[in-house]
């Protein structure tokens, strides 16, 4: 896919809570160019003195109708602190659409479930939208520390059924996302899922116990942001290391040496 | 219309910016953004005789106006280049430039010897000065001895033009420069990245998996401008110029310093269309000077 | 409450926390802004055995996350020092600690022996890195014999705490190091500043008047942090830690890496009150990592 | 003079032109410290990627009765064009008050003429307003390019009688500001300037010349701002080099090597 350098104006930063923000952005100018689901953006940070590269960031939602991109922000230090304060009208500067998404089910009727951890849920929306308009009946495994940092769920339900674990039990079930109910049923053709390291692993886990397609939107740290720099590898079966930004951030669990 | 061609070797440039090693990927990766046959050359990834898959992540921190990496030379190997690589990127309209590498001298004249037979490959850039491998890179590069031994060896197996790409990590980098001068090299190009570290006080741990790896971006600047310089003052051959140039301004900087051409490398990250930009401001920054030649401003510090 | 005390050669420092040599005056130019009884200590100016005008301006100019600087050690040399400040600054309840040049070994010793004489002098750091000058400074900072030379003759003429400030400008940093704790010193400072150079590309003419001069703050930073952890596996001797840092995270990089104390000098002048909140967030960090003793995390990195 | 650190917020910035600003700052807390006419503040650039150390300006007016400082700053570069930039309600701190002022001549009826080119008018217009309040009578000769870079002038006319020089002739007289009517009147005891360096060695021939005493108000590159760090000199005739910052910014031309 071809790749754009784009100015976006902010329309609307919802700060969520004092740690995240939803950030509508619509290009400078012209129409926005399609995105994949699970694709990300390489962000130049506005007005930030400690930041020196861009940031990668999912794209959380495409909405071609209003010809507008969502990302969905954590504050993880000072370019993401630096975004999330950022006012309407800023201008932000991104590489996109960067990557290879989520690719869908061989099945035409695949039962499928995408598991999101934390901030981790915001490639979820966009490729939730998209399985349901290709016909598939998404149904989405949402888990937080607690109730505060349950992200997008209202948005996740127009989608699809919404099974939540938080760490504090101050909403769905308590405990680890791995202990969750609705993973014991066995009868799932694919799991998506993105989030911390050690959930995605625990899911991996499952999904090769009980012999479930499974893939998973992995993090590292990034330069470039197109396979040009070497610095985002990771090792996998077929091909050693390769560049998370570039063969990924999506890779099947098949692939991976975990 | 100014004059942006310069001269390097038996090589013309169109114009004196080229992309610098590990930085650019094999061009293709920025094929979206630019039009690759604007520049004046690309410098491909460092590739050595063997496949090697580099360190393990994590590979990158940012750091102040600048970035630390601990890649490691990961690359397929030669053979797999010219089979591979090579095809896809020969024809463009502009000079492609292979970084080599080596954990022996053996290794480098293997590389040598397989590149001098493609037609596309006009220069080679020997890279005696990565600090990111244990054997070989940075360890011929911070000796005058280490350092005319490796390019000795290389200058009998390839025959077109050679660059020497030269480490700071140096008390006296001139005299490196005039070791490689001595023994054949048509160029030298400066600086590679400075050794540096930095810890996640957190953790307490290292960012890098290699504890230390390579400082770039314009943090090094200044430190390189003043290498470029004494360099320039110090060998006959043409010297090329980088570290931290993010700009057109920087790139004149380098020049005026005694640079031929420039490389840019991290500013790619920052600004995937930087390269293009630094040739129109150059081609600009003539003009408002009334200056007609690029090349009569090489080394044009006034003093 | 945690102990933010370290010893160096004979003294002992209420916390790590020390200015650098030639960025905060004689201490009273904070005064206003600060504690001064607060600090671990301060390093006070260059002092020469004459009176030194220094060089013409410009003498400085801002780079990125950086600046370089070309003062050239000006000071009214070490009597008018003795007569006119000492007074004045002596009854600080902190170390305060005479930074010392010379353009020769016969400087550098008178001034050491009168030195040695102020009560209230219990430590001197030996200038064997300064960039800025012609004779001495430098060149005496890159190789191992030529400070040895320096340290040793300066060991007889003092006989309190010595440290030896080195220049990064040098392949190998163990080497000068050990050469000088072979010699003596109860501790090295790293690193002095950076060999650079800027040119303003609008007037063809270099930013200073010197043309190149020394190059400090946060960019140095990735190559004094390396540095350090080199040095601190190398010596016996107690390794104080500067170059770049702008608060206590910064600060306790560099204690992690193995200095046993740090000194801020750039950052000063970003913000007059930072030594103050460097030493609190060092404070709070151990207490956050339920460490008692800031002791315990020199050279505490885990690799 | 003790010196402070403190947190200003801009309460209005006002921009004269693209290249000019009079930004007029209220102390986030508390009130104001005594200001010297001619004094600067060394002021952190914020929200500025490209700059790093403080930037020295000149203390325009010290609006004692409504708590405010004015800052004239004239775009030159990253530092200053991101405070022409600063919005409304930006924070920015400042060290201040430094460096020595101006001084009131020794004569008590002396007659004054404040020199001003370009943006070097800002600290004359505190210092003639202070001089004023002490029963002087000040005159000001103005200084620009063209008329549009003619600053304050309102301002100055509310203090004292106002000459103007333009190089192009667009207000008052034609040519470089040596050239001036008013300079040519013997009778004045003291002279106060700011201006570009050729400018003020003009004045300060002029004045050598007529025996006038001459003030300038000299610039240099800065780093600390408060005489520790040496980068600053300037030449003296009886202290060889000494910090603008600290002995300076204002001098008497009887010190300089000019
Ligand atoms: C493909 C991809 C998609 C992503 N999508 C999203 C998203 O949709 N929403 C979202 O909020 N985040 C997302 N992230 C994560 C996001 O990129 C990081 O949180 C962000 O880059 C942190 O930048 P910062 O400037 O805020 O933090 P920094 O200030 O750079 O650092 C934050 C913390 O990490 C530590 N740190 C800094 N640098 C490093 C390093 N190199 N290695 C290890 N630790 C380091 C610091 O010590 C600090 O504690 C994504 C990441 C990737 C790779
Ligand atoms: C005591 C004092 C009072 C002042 N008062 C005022 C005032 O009231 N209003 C006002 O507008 N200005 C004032 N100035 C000038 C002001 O400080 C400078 O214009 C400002 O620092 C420039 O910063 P910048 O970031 O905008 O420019 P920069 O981006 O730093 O540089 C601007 C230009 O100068 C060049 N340059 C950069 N650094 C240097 C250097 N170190 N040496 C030489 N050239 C350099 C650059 O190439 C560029 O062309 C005063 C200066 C002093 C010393
Ligand atoms: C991620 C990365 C990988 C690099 N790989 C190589 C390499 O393979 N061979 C080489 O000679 N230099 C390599 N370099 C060094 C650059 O070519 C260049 O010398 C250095 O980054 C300084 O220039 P810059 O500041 O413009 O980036 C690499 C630099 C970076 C940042
Ligand atoms: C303006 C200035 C003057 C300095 N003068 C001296 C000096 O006289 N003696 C010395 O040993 N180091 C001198 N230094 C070097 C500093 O002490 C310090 O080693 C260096 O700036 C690196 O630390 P920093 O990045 O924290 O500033 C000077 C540095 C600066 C910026
Ligand atoms: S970030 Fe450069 S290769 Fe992935
Ligand atoms: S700016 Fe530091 S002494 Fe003047």
């Amino acid at each position: 896919m071809k790749k754009y350098l784009i100015d976006f104006k902010i329309d609307d930063n919802i700060q969520l809570s004092s740690n995240y923000s939803l950030i509508k952005l619509s290009p400078c100018s012209g129409l926005l160019p399609e995105v994949e689901g699970g694709q990300f953006a390489q962000i130049e940070i506005p007005n930030s003195k400690e930041t020196f590269l861009r940031r990668p960031i999912s794209i959380c939602f495409f909405d071609k109708k209003n010809n507008q991109l969502w990302l969905l922000v954590r504050k993880a230090g000072k370019g993401t602190e630096s975004l999330i304060n950022s006012i309407s009208n800023t201008i932000v500067n991104m590489m996109l659409p960067l990557g290879n998404g989520f690719s869908y089910p061989t099945k035409p009727n695949a039962k499928v479930l995408l598991i999101g951890g934390g901030v981790g849920v915001a490639p979820l929306l966009y490729w939730g939208a998209l399985l349901k308009a290709h016909g598939y009946d998404p149904l989405f495994l949402l888990a937080a520390k607690s109730e505060n940092d349950l992200l997008l769920k209202d948005y996740f339900e127009e989608i699809g059924n919404v099974y939540v674990s938080t760490d504090d039990g101050s909403a769905g079930e308590k405990g680890l996302v791995i202990y969750n109910t609705i993973l014991k049923d066995k009868t799932f053709d694919k799991y998506y899922c993105c989030g911390p390291m050690p959930m995605m692993k625990g899911i991996a886990k499952i999904a090769h116990t009980n012999s479930i397609d499974c893939e998973v939107s992995l993090e590292n740290v990034m330069a470039c942001g197109v396979g040009a720099c070497l610095c985002c590898v990771e090792d996998t079966v077929d091909d050693g290391n390769v560049c998370v930004c570039k063969e990924g951030p999506v890779f099947n669990i098949n692939r991976l040496k975990w | 219309m100014v004059d942006l061609r310069v001269n390097i070797g038996a090589l013309e440039f169109k114009n004196p910016v080229l992309t610098a090693s590990g930085t650019f990927g094999y061009g293709e990766e920025f094929a979206d953004f630019i039009d690759l046959n604007r520049l004046g050359g690309f410098i491909i990834k460092g590739t050595t005789l063997n496949h090697r898959e580099g360190n393990p992540y994590p590979r990158m921190v940012e750091t102040p106006s600048g970035m630390l990496n601990a890649v490691g030379l990961q690359n397929k190997g030669i053979d797999y280049f010219i089979e591979n690589i090579y095809p896809r990127i020969k024809d463009y309209d502009t000079n492609v430039i292979v970084n080599v590498s080596g954990a022996t001298i053996n290794d480098y004249v293997t590389v040598c010897e397989k590149l001098n037979e493609l037609e596309k490959i006009n220069a080679i850039e020997i890279n005696i000065s990565c600090p990111n491998v244990k054997a070989g890179g940075m360890a011929f590069g911070t000796t005058p001895n280490g350092a005319s031994a490796v390019v000795h060896a290389c200058r009998e197996a390839f025959r077109k033009t050679m660059i020497v790409k030269l480490s700071p990590n140096v008390t006296d980098i001139t005299e490196i420069a005039k070791a490689v001068e001595g023994v054949g090299a048509d160029s030298v190009s400066l600086t590679n990245t400075f050794l540096g570290m930095s810890i996640n006080t957190e953790t307490m741990k290292p960012y890098l998996s290699t504890i230390t790896g390579g400082l770039s971006g314009p943090c090094i600047r200044p430190i390189a401008v003043r290498m470029v310089w004494q360099v320039s003052n110090a060998v006959k051959i043409p010297v090329i110029g980088l570290g931290g140039i993010m700009n057109g301004r920087d790139a004149i900087e380098f020049i005026l310093a005694g640079a031929t051409a420039v490389q840019l490398g991290t500013a790619n990250f920052v600004d995937p269309t930087i390269t293009i930009k630094v040739i129109d401001y150059i081609s600009d920054y003539l003009q408002r000077h009334k200056i007609e030649d690029v090349k009569s401003i090489i080394g044009g510090m006034i003093q």
